[in-house]
């Protein structure tokens, strides 16, 4: 097995270019990378999209805001494709004043069309979002009886995992609920980097438990304690 | 006859739909409640579509886990027995008919079995995040919602001027003045609930309601 | 957590209707469940649709035959579903003489037919079999200048799954390659049977390393020693 | 010249494609040799479509695992750092593009870059297990094959007559005569195997053959 490269949260967000499309784990802010995304606000890199579940918290009144929505506040997106952003008053005022495109993806379409791309899938037919506004401009397919969207795939160009244990190969585990998205978008993007809490020597990782095997990852960092 | 808000009753009563071993997702808000009101002997296994099957109550205080919350956010525990996956699975689960029945708040929602809870034009714009995926692919889908909104108008209605959240999905409606069906293109009164009456709900109710030959008054305490 | 009925192989065999589709875990036999096998083969039950990734192996010359190829030489299939069947001459026989209706899937096909299944989806839509006998009678779409095959959902009725250890709520992990399509056909089916090496109680499986949760599970068998 | 069979000619040129660090899958047979003749300093890794990454040399006699099998059924181990999944995720990581190159021996193969080497029909019909999604998913498809049949045709054609495994979806032909390239619909020679020539292979091979600038004569040992 051969190992990945460890670098630092500044190096690894080098390899995001201006009008990259980056693909950020976590659910609300749970299973988000915080190095990675502190490391990206302090770079400043621009006209990106995001692909994410949500755009984590921003209270205008209590002034908190959290994880990908730092960059949100920073406007480093030009595009954002999420399944909610209910909690980011920053993103709807952005949306509202149409500032940022904001494409919103039923969460199961998100999920599946994420993963098709990274199983090099054209896409999927799924009912969810039959009869509303997710249809437009969408092949309808109807197939015994019932009908789909034509949904296709969506790629990323780098992603940005938060995972709780990798080997120095890649393997990775992720922590409860902070799972979500994670390997999903290391199936999707070009470059996958990982902030892991912990970093192991190969050979430590039991092969059974593995969630996101190291072919899928590209380079390591390790997350501040 | 004064109307009375109450989230408690909407729970209450639909936490007696369920069945032992029912697989549910309740979604954010009023839903959740209903988790607290699940009759003795009836063990229900909650999903959380962030990612894992056997979602229990709120830590102790001091135990809370970063990574392990709900789809709001709130730190929660995890059953045993629970098992952790990604949002593929969970949305496999959800979409592939795996999960019993779904309960989710409405903004609207109408006798064609139409839901709209996700987007206000030009005034509040959530996102569906997984509510559309739950009303396609959850066997039972239960509209909670309170019957009148602050204005006094009725949350049932002819047809949805709100964006759907789905098309022709939503079993059941229970508010905190009945339960109803929907049925045919119609709301099917099923039950309404002390001290409200059959009349009371067909005159504040601008949609057609059908009183069921078996419905009756029902006290949820 | 509610348990799941733990029943004899007998009786959970006694599950499956004729004419009823029965998908079979394994690959080459390694993941197949060999008492609900010998039990199906038992009972007799015929006129049904296999989806497995093979039918194991069966040689004229030694008399070798193994798992799912002992139903196949007792003719319970009508129709068999397969990506491989190059380690089974009665297969072919049967196939080659007009017995038994046999459809050849590209592997990576099947197992995408039957997840979208268990996920509710409509189907995928595949780069693999374009321009092949695979394509015959598919619909061709082409989405950013790359065709794909529309690959239908492939459901089942019931499913016969090996497992390395169950809880008795029926979350599941598998042995080593003995995985292979054991957790997609429990999505896909409406009747999923467990036959498991070893069943413990309910708490005692890590909800981290569990691959197939408890909600895809309906009844558990114990292997044989 | 007489033409001598050698599948150890095929598999250790082969094994020189590959850069440190490639994740490769061994078709059964021929191409499973590749991987005894990977050169000192180059590691790869390979995947193996039943299910891990990783896959490690047969057992010592007596460590035989009946779970721990490759795709034709062998008995095998897994290497330090390897890891298990199911076939979807298996194929998801074949078809994603996520294997680096993948070698597989073919019935036929032609200067279109199609490839036929799971179906005879009325004769023959093994299947295509994993083949058609290796040769669409792998960056790299390298066709491994000895460069006559028993009755002394080459395998190396115009067009294929078998029903194909896949369209155009060859980059290397490797025999054990020459190495070629699969380039606008000619095999382009990179390298004649010692004894052979570039004249005998053109004379012998019934197939356009475009003879590379660098085309070098090379021992294989």
């Amino acid at each position: 097995m051969v190992a990945k490269p460890i670098v630092t949260a500044d190096e690894a967000v080098e390899l995001i270019r201006e009008g990259d499309t980056v693909m950020v784990g976590g659910f609300l802010g749970c299973g988000s990378p915080p190095g990675l995304i502190d490391a990206l606000e302090k770079r400043g890199t621009r006209n990106l999209t995001l692909v994410c579940n949500d755009t984590a918290f921003h209270n205008f009144k209590t002034g908190v805001c959290t994880h990908v929505a730092k960059l949100v506040a920073k406007k480093q997106f030009r595009k954002i494709v999420v399944s909610h952003i209910g909690t980011n008053q920053e993103t709807q005022r952005q949306m509202n004043e149409g500032e940022t495109e904001v494409v919103l993806v039923p969460q199961g379409t998100l999920a599946e069309r994420i993963r098709a791309a990274g199983a090099g899938l054209g896409g999927v037919l799924t009912p969810t979002g039959v009869g509303t506004e997710v249809q437009d401009g969408k092949q309808v397919v109807e197939l015994d009886g019932r009908k789909y969207l034509l949904e296709k795939a969506l790629p990323g160009d780098v992603a940005l995992l938060r995972a709780k244990k990798a080997d120095k190969a890649g393997n990775l585990i992720f922590d409860k609920a902070a799972r979500n998205f994670n390997p999903l978008i290391a199936m999707a993007c070009r470059t996958v980097i990982v902030e892991a809490d912990e970093i192991v020597e190969i050979g430590r990782l039991d092969p059974e438990i593995v969630v996101t095997p190291s072919v899928l990852v590209h380079y390591l960092v390790r997350a501040k304690k | 006859m004064e109307y009375v808000a109450s989230k408690e009753t909407i729970a209450k009563r639909i936490a007696r739909i369920f069945k032992d071993g029912d697989v549910v997702n309740l979604g954010i808000g009023l839903p959740t409640l209903v988790g607290n009101y699940v009759p003795e002997g009836v063990t229900i296994v909650l999903q959380s579509e962030n990612g894992f099957l056997g979602l229990g109550p709120a830590p102790a205080p001091g135990a809370e886990d970063p990574a392990l919350v709900n789809a709001g956010g709130g730190f929660v525990t995890i059953q045993p027995g629970g098992a952790f996956f990604d949002s593929a699975m969970s949305f496999a689960i959800i979409r592939g008919g795996h999960v019993d029945a779904t309960v989710l708040g409405v903004l609207e929602v109408d006798q064609q079995g139409n839901l709209a809870n996700y987007k206000i034009p030009g005034k509040l714009v959530p996102g569906m995040g997984g509510a559309m995926d739950l009303t396609v692919g959850a066997k039972l889908v239960v509209a909670a919602t309170e019957h009148f909104d602050k204005s006094g108008a009725s949350k049932l209605l002819r047809t949805c001027k709100l964006p759907l959240t789905a098309a022709n999905q939503v079993d059941f409606v229970c508010t905190d003045v009945g339960f109803f069906e929907v049925r045919n293109g119609t709301f099917v009164l099923k039950e309404y609930f002390k001290p409200y009456t059959v009349e009371y709900i067909l005159e504040k109710t601008d949609a057609d309601i059908v009183v069921d030959k078996d419905c009756r008054e029902v006290e949820i305490s």
